[in-house]
């Protein structure tokens, strides 16, 4: 391995953290320089995260970094160590584009707001901290990261300060959070006691010789439930919902987009690579249940909601549920599938918050019920809405449906194969939850993007390019990643999900050559499970391509072509006069105050289940007594089941 | 749901009951329908009792004197505007008016909805002129009638005694 | 070149475009027809669809001013189009797709989905009240039938994996017909009867036919989702509804009625269009003359509770091994 | 060819709009009378729609109100080239027994171009169905006409 | 003889949560926060205590294998959590006092806009 390389993982992250620092220095006075710093900080690091696309992905290789040069000796880590394997380094990646988007997406649309000093300063140690949590080796580093991390994002997410709602979302984000961060702590003191090291390869090596010790397995609920608050899993989504609504639009794809990520990684480091323990059947129904349950409870919640981000937070929730759900199938085709989805979650819901973020910042309103139209004022922010919104309900050729087809396999599979019912009904609740994304985000178009133009928003104007570009990069990822799965399985899922599965390399990088064997780690915790089916979207596509042409030419042999009376006649919208001929049809009436309020549009479903809502809306109070008691006791019955079953 | 199912399919193998109108002749109204109206003038007394009763005012009279003096009638029943209530019709003491069963009052002209029909009023004879001698009979005569009938009041109150 | 040619015609002519129009136009005109006879009528012309879809092609098309003209014009097309392509996925003739191994049965049912969503879209791009409240109960109708749909085809794959067959594909189409030469149609399988039940209670709604047209209500809500349409954007969207219901009625006979093959090709074709005739009787013809709209709430539980159940005890039967 | 198909094809498949301008009610029974099994206009292509987007007939019934007057006007602007206008019953044309009300402001041809007209208070079904056939004549004659 | 801390850090784990939980007034919740903090770090310090260690304090000369003293890992680690805890208690006050500002009570039974 290329010596200089070896620096990159710390390299990365320190630009963001001095980027953070400088930033503050220079900042204050010089906006120019402020934001060349910025964009200095966040290019570089996703360029350095680039370049170690080809020894880590691409050659296999693991990148272990001892702070200081604090190797191990005699077998034991006494150092702060970065190891990056291909697993690390695909969480990078999505966060360091993420960050990328982020950053030059609030170059424009925090221009409404001041001190913004304090922004950039928060948003780099931000990402610095996330970026730090997926390539640390080391587990008390992991929680100094979660608690940078949250403290940044409670501070961001409270930015707004005048912001109705914003100083209570971030609160509840940080008392409920550090229910989390605590559990977490207590888990690595236990691992602690037990096995006097904190670094992940060794504790890898040397938690399957612990047996049936009841403190490590406390340890791994703790832990469990722990990242499962990063992560917002079930008991935890409201707290999301309320931070994502009220943070703004950039930082909303933050939380959503990567601290939702970091949860995600340390659940599957923790299930797969320290404790192993995937393929016991009480591990994988934890973790599968949890994943399950968090994506249809949150998937219904977004019918409830009226405020469009916090739509998108509950839907947020629900595409982790996914990951989560297949990550606990622990199959190899389940892990592919879920990092894919988390990959592509990033990217889709990265961009539906950003045309969020458009649309607040072009007409101030995120209601639902008050918004409409705005298709005809902001054409190209819709067409990348509807990108967004097709790739959350998983409608080909958009990577949501690559994604989403791969968990269907996996959790069927996963069934079929064990003769378990339990992850058939998984993979039926995964199909529905898609079919119910896609019905709220029908509304979520309708009431904002399509149907009336209300009065008060006849002059919004699109977003300026500045805002588009970052949203235009997310939407062709949408696409590109949609359009070549055999691509993205090959230099991207492939050599994570082997990366896992190779054990022994992680332990042996980190800790000297042997260590594994000499622990007893010899396989991996997975068991391979043949890809079924092909999904070509390529050749689909020009399939789609070629009887749309031939649709085409029927319609235009269909349609008269030398009249004018007989031709298509629409009306321009900046006309002043009004002609009824092109108003909507409102059974005569003037349809001035005919929109369809986005809250009653699906009043025939809510009516249907209007129990389960009511209850939900009731269980969701808003109280942070009540959250925090949730998890409690959510934290509570995990420990104890685990304790029991395990 | 099953009943309805049944009854569908064995609906399924009958003749269907659609009529088969508007190919071919169309079929007679029922007896008494109240249709197209037919205005015979050749019995017409004039009367206008049948524009007073017409709810809608669908009639029209014109009347236009000619050089004789003779007057010609001519009236117009818009059916456009009519309600075929039957009033018209009923009230006709020579029976000109009355409601056939042809139903079939579709047109594309305002002329298509026009029933119409004109006759000639005589002039009357001109008058006799009377003279004077006989104004003063006529007038003794109504004196003489008016005395006898005071002289009868008078006599009342005695019979009652 | 040759290929070149073959894979034109597929699109165009044979399973393609050609002959599903043909084959749309004939089942929807038969279904009317049978409908009017059921209610005592004479009923239109068989090729009634035929003439609607040229009349509409005629008329002038007016763009409302709310609507977004783009988005207008492309989604009827697309919707087609993806139809279109899901006639090409079937192996209706012979075991064999026109297009094989690209497609598999949760591809068919995304794009059927995109059929919808292109209905959806458009009716929200026309920006009409009307076309509200029509696109969101298309969209609860969506929701109902897509439960009792996906443990069908679970069922079914489940049904073909376990075979000794030695097939490693499940969700194929191609391997569903190969199951079924084998073994016999799976509508012989006793277990899988009640799936076949609950599919043909999806195939009306799926299509949106009378009783359950609550998205295209037209006395109610004027039309729904179509409330904007009008001229040649409306002809497409008529075709699609049209074709929709041969796509469905020819899904159901490569599911349940597969793998009969005489090996003459014109025999084959035969019975599979007498298949889809009789299939287009039973599910759309018979609930259209002997029931009334439903209301929204109805078709949703409807299919949760009845048509779900069925589905879910055919899994369930499968799952015991029976 | 193609625009000869059409033409014939418009005369195959009228849709049918309605417009109640303040009727009794009589009228509009009648008109759906028309698509009962006993006379069947659909044997003929003809089709309720709900919308005068698509509509190539519009019917109208009643005496223009002036409720109904704006909304009346608002729908015949919104149906799509070529249409034809039908007015239906003795009201839209005159006013009948409303003639003269101070909320009439008709008839209907101060508003439309009223291609055929059905008299009666209210038509037989039999003088509907004439009155329709008559009209998806002449909606073919102006397609023709426009194409030119 | 550690018995007594791990009982005494589960103690203010519990009533940390309890606070939490039941109190009303936001103070009282973060007080609560720290509290659950406290314990933490009181088990982390004690996990790594070896009755008769001496302080770890060493230079690398002195360092030989007999050596006993108490573990110096956890130590760093509580020290690195009170300093987040702080940071987290500072940063939850300050919300705390513009809540009051905004909202006019600290009761979260009303600060509850956004909920369902």
């Amino acid at each position: 391995m290329n010596s200089f390389l070896q620096n990159f993982p710390i390299l990365a992250i320190m630009t963001l953290f001095v980027g953070a620092f400088v930033t503050s220095l220079v900042g204050r006075r010089n906006a120019v320089a402020r934001n060349v710093v910025v964009a200095i900080s966040v290019t570089g690091a996703l360029a350095m995260m680039l370049a170690l696309i080809k020894p880590v992905l691409l050659d296999g290789q693991i990148v272990a970094y001892w702070l200081g040069g604090w190797t191990p000796v005699e077998g034991w880590a006494i150092g702060i160590s970065l190891e990056v394997d291909a697993l690390s380094l695909f969480f990078g990646l999505i966060v360091t584009v993420a960050v990328f988007v982020s950053g030059i997406y609030s170059f424009t649309y925090m221009n409404h707001d001041d001190s913004l000093v304090n922004y950039y300063t928060l948003f780099l140690m931000l990402s610095g901290s996330v970026l730090g949590l997926v390539l640390s080796g080391d587990l008390f580093n992991i929680f100094v990261m979660i608690e940078i991390m949250t403290f940044t994002a409670v501070a961001l997410t409270a930015f707004r300060t005048s912001y109705e709602g914003a100083l209570e979302g971030a609160l509840k984000y940080l008392v409920v959070g550090s229910l989390g961060s605590t559990s977490v702590l207590l888990g690595i003191a236990m691992i602690y006691s037990q096995l006097h090291t904190l670094n992940l390869a060794q504790i890898a090596a040397l938690i399957p010789g612990q047996g049936g010790n009841l403190v490590t397995i406390a340890a791994f609920a703790f832990l469990f439930m722990g990242f499962g608050t990063k992560a917002f899993l079930f008991p935890f989504h409201p707290l999301a919902a309320d931070a994502h609504a009220v943070a703004p639009a950039s930082i909303s794809l933050m939380i959503s987009g990567v601290l939702t990520k970091c949860g995600v990684y340390g659940i599957i480091r923790l299930v797969y690579v320290l404790y192993q323990n995937i393929n016991t059947p009480f591990v994988s129904y934890l973790v599968t249940g949890f994943g399950a349950v968090s994506m249809f409870v949150c998937v219904t919640m977004a019918f409830n909601q009226h405020n469009f981000k916090r739509l998108l937070a509950f839907h947020s929730i629900s595409q982790v549920g996914y990951v989560i759900t297949v990550v606990g199938l622990g199959s190899a085709l389940g892990l592919s599938a879920g990092l894919y989805h988390a990959m592509n979650h990033t990217i889709f819901k990265g961009l539906l918050f950003l045309t969020a973020g458009a649309v607040q910042h072009q007409t101030g309103s995120l209601d639902l019920d008050s918004l409409g139209g705005l298709s005809k004022k902001m054409p190209k922010t819709t067409l990348l809405f509807l990108i967004g919104a097709a790739s959350i309900s998983g409608l080909p050729p958009f990577n949501g449906f690559a994604s989403k087809w791969l968990i269907y396999q996996a959790a069927f599979l996963k069934g079929v194969y064990d003769g378990n019912f339990f992850y058939i009904m998984v993979a039926v609740v995964a199909l529905i939850t898609s079919v119910l994304t896609l019905a709220s985000f029908v509304k979520v178009s309708q009431s904002v993007f399509f149907g009336q133009l209300p009065e008060q928003y006849r002059e919004v104007r699109e977003v300026p390019l500045a805002m588009r570009l970052p949203m235009w990069v997310l939407a062709v990822l949408c696409v590109v990643t949609g359009l070549f799965p055999n691509f993205v399985q090959t230099y991207l899922l492939t050599p994570a999900v082997s990366a896992v599965a190779n054990l022994t390399a992680y332990i042996d990088s980190a800790m000297g050559a042997g260590y594994a064997a000499a622990h007893g780690i010899y396989v991996s915790g997975l068991t391979e499970v043949p890809i079924t089916g092909v999904w070509n979207p390529v050749s689909w596509l020009l399939l789609l391509f070629c009887v749309t042409c031939g649709v085409a030419i029927v319609a235009l042999l269909a349609s008269p072509n030398d009249n004018s009376k007989l031709h298509i006649s629409s009306k321009d919208e900046t006309a002043e006069e009004r002609d009824d001929k092109y108003e909507s049809f409102f059974s005569g009436e003037e349809a001035l105050y005919s929109q369809v309020g986005g809250s009653d549009l699906f009043w025939g479903f809510k009516h249907s289940w209007r129990k389960y809502f009511s209850f939900m809306h009731d269980w969701h109070s808003g109280i942070v007594n009540d959250y925090t008691l949730y998890g409690v006791v959510a934290i509570a019955l995990v420990l104890l089941v685990c304790v029991i079953v395990l | 749901m099953l009943p309805y199912l049944g009854k569908a399919m064995t609906n399924l193998f009958r003749k269907p009951s659609t009529e088969k109108f508007p190919v071919g002749d169309a079929p007679q109204a029922a007896e008494r329908y109240r249709g197209r109206i037919s205005y015979n003038p050749d019995v017409c007394v004039n009367c206008g009792m049948c524009m007073r009763v017409c709810a809608p005012q669908c009639m029209h009279r014109d009347i236009e004197t000619l050089e004789n003096g003779d007057q010609k009638i001519t009236f117009t029943f818009d059916l456009t505007s009519c309600t075929f209530c039957g009033m018209c019709a009923d009230f006709c003491s020579r029976h000109s008016i009355t409601l056939t069963d042809d139903y079939m009052m579709v047109g594309t002209q305002p002329e298509d909805f026009i029933v119409t029909g004109s006759f000639i009023k005589k002039a009357p004879p001109p008058k006799p002129k009377l003279t004077p001698e006989q104004i003063a009979e006529m007038k003794a005569k109504a004196e003489a009638a008016k005395a006898a009938k005071a002289a009868a009041k008078a006599e009342e109150p005695k019979a009652d005694a | 070149m040759t290929a070149l040619l073959w894979n034109l015609f597929y699109v165009l002519i044979f399973p393609g475009l050609f002959f599903c129009i043909l084959m749309g136009i004939l089942l929807s005109g038969l279904d009317r027809i049978w409908v009017a006879r059921m209610q005592r009528r004479v009923g239109p012309p068989l090729l009634q669809g035929w003439y609607d879809f040229l009349k509409c092609c005629g008329k002038e098309t007016i763009v409302p001013r709310h609507a977004k003209k783009a988005v207008y014009f492309a989604a009827p097309v697309v919707g087609f189009a993806a139809l279109i392509t899901i006639a090409l996925f079937l192996p209706v003739v012979g075991g064999k797709p026109a297009f094989s191994g690209t497609a598999d049965l949760v591809v068919i049912l995304y794009l059927l989905t995109l059929v919808s969503v292109c209905m959806i879209v458009g009716a929200a791009a026309s920006g009409s009240p009307f076309a509200g409240v029509g696109l969101s109960r298309e969209m609860v109708a969506m929701i109902s039938y897509e439960l009792p749909f996906v443990l069908v085809i679970l069922a079914i794959s489940k049904v073909t994996l376990t075979a000794d067959s030695g097939l490693p594909m499940t969700f194929s189409l191609q391997a569903i017909w190969d199951y079924q030469t084998v073994n016999g149609p799976l509508i012989a399988h006793w277990s899988l009867i009640p799936a076949a039940i609950a599919l043909l209670f999806v195939i009306p709604c799926e299509v949106g036919m009378h009783p359950f047209d609550i998205a295209e209500a037209e006395t109610e809500i004027c039309e729904g989702t179509l409330s904007e349409y009008s001229g040649p954007p409306l002809a497409v969207f008529r075709l699609t509804h049209m074709v929709k219901m041969y796509i469905m009625t020819a899904l159901f006979y490569v599911l349940f009625l597969g793998g009969i093959s005489t090996g003459i090709v014109a025999v084959d074709v035969v019975i599979f269009i007498l298949v889809c005739v009789l299939l287009t009787f039973i599910t759309m013809s018979l609930p259209h003359a002997a029931c009334a709209r439903f209301k929204v709430e109805q078709v949703f539980q409807f299919y949760w509770t009845f048509v779900a159940g069925l589905a879910l005890i055919s899994l369930i039967l499968v799952w015991l091994g029976l | 060819m193609f625009e000869k198909l059409i033409d014939n094809s418009m005369a195959k498949s009228p849709w049918i709009f309605h417009v109640n301008a303040g009727s009794c009610n009589g009228c509009d029974i009648e008109l759906v009378s028309v698509l009962t099994p006993r006379y069947d206009a659909e044997r003929f292509g003809f089709r309720l729609t709900g919308t005068p987007r698509q509509a190539d007939i519009v019917v109208v019934s009643g005496p223009i109100t002036l409720q109904t007057r704006d909304r009346l006007r608002r729908v015949l602007e919104q149906v799509p080239e070529p249409y034809v206008v039908v007015s239906l019953g003795s009201c839209p044309k005159s006013g009948n027994v409303f003639k003269g009300s101070y909320s009439i402001d008709g008839p209907l041809d101060k508003w439309t171009h009223v291609d055929v007209s059905v008299a009666g208070c209210t038509p037989k079904p039999e003088a509907i169905v004439a009155a329709l056939a008559k009209a998806t004549e002449i909606l073919k004659e102006k397609r023709k006409e426009m194409r030119k | 003889m550690m018995i007594v801390n791990f009982i005494g850090s589960f103690a203010l784990i519990v009533l940390g949560l309890y606070c939490m939980v039941a109190k009303h007034n936001l103070v009282k919740v973060i007080i609560g926060m720290g509290l659950v903090d406290y314990g933490a770090n009181l088990l982390i310090v004690s996990v790594g205590f070896h009755a008769g260690g001496t302080a770890p304090i060493f230079t690398i000369a002195e360092l030989t294998r007999a050596s006993f003293f108490v573990d110096p890992v956890p130590q760093a680690l509580t020290l690195t959590s009170i300093v987040i805890g702080a940071c987290t208690t500072a940063m939850s006050l300050s919300l705390v006092m513009m809540l009051r500002k905004q909202y006019g009570t600290l009761d979260t039974r009303e600060i509850r806009r956004l909920n369902g």
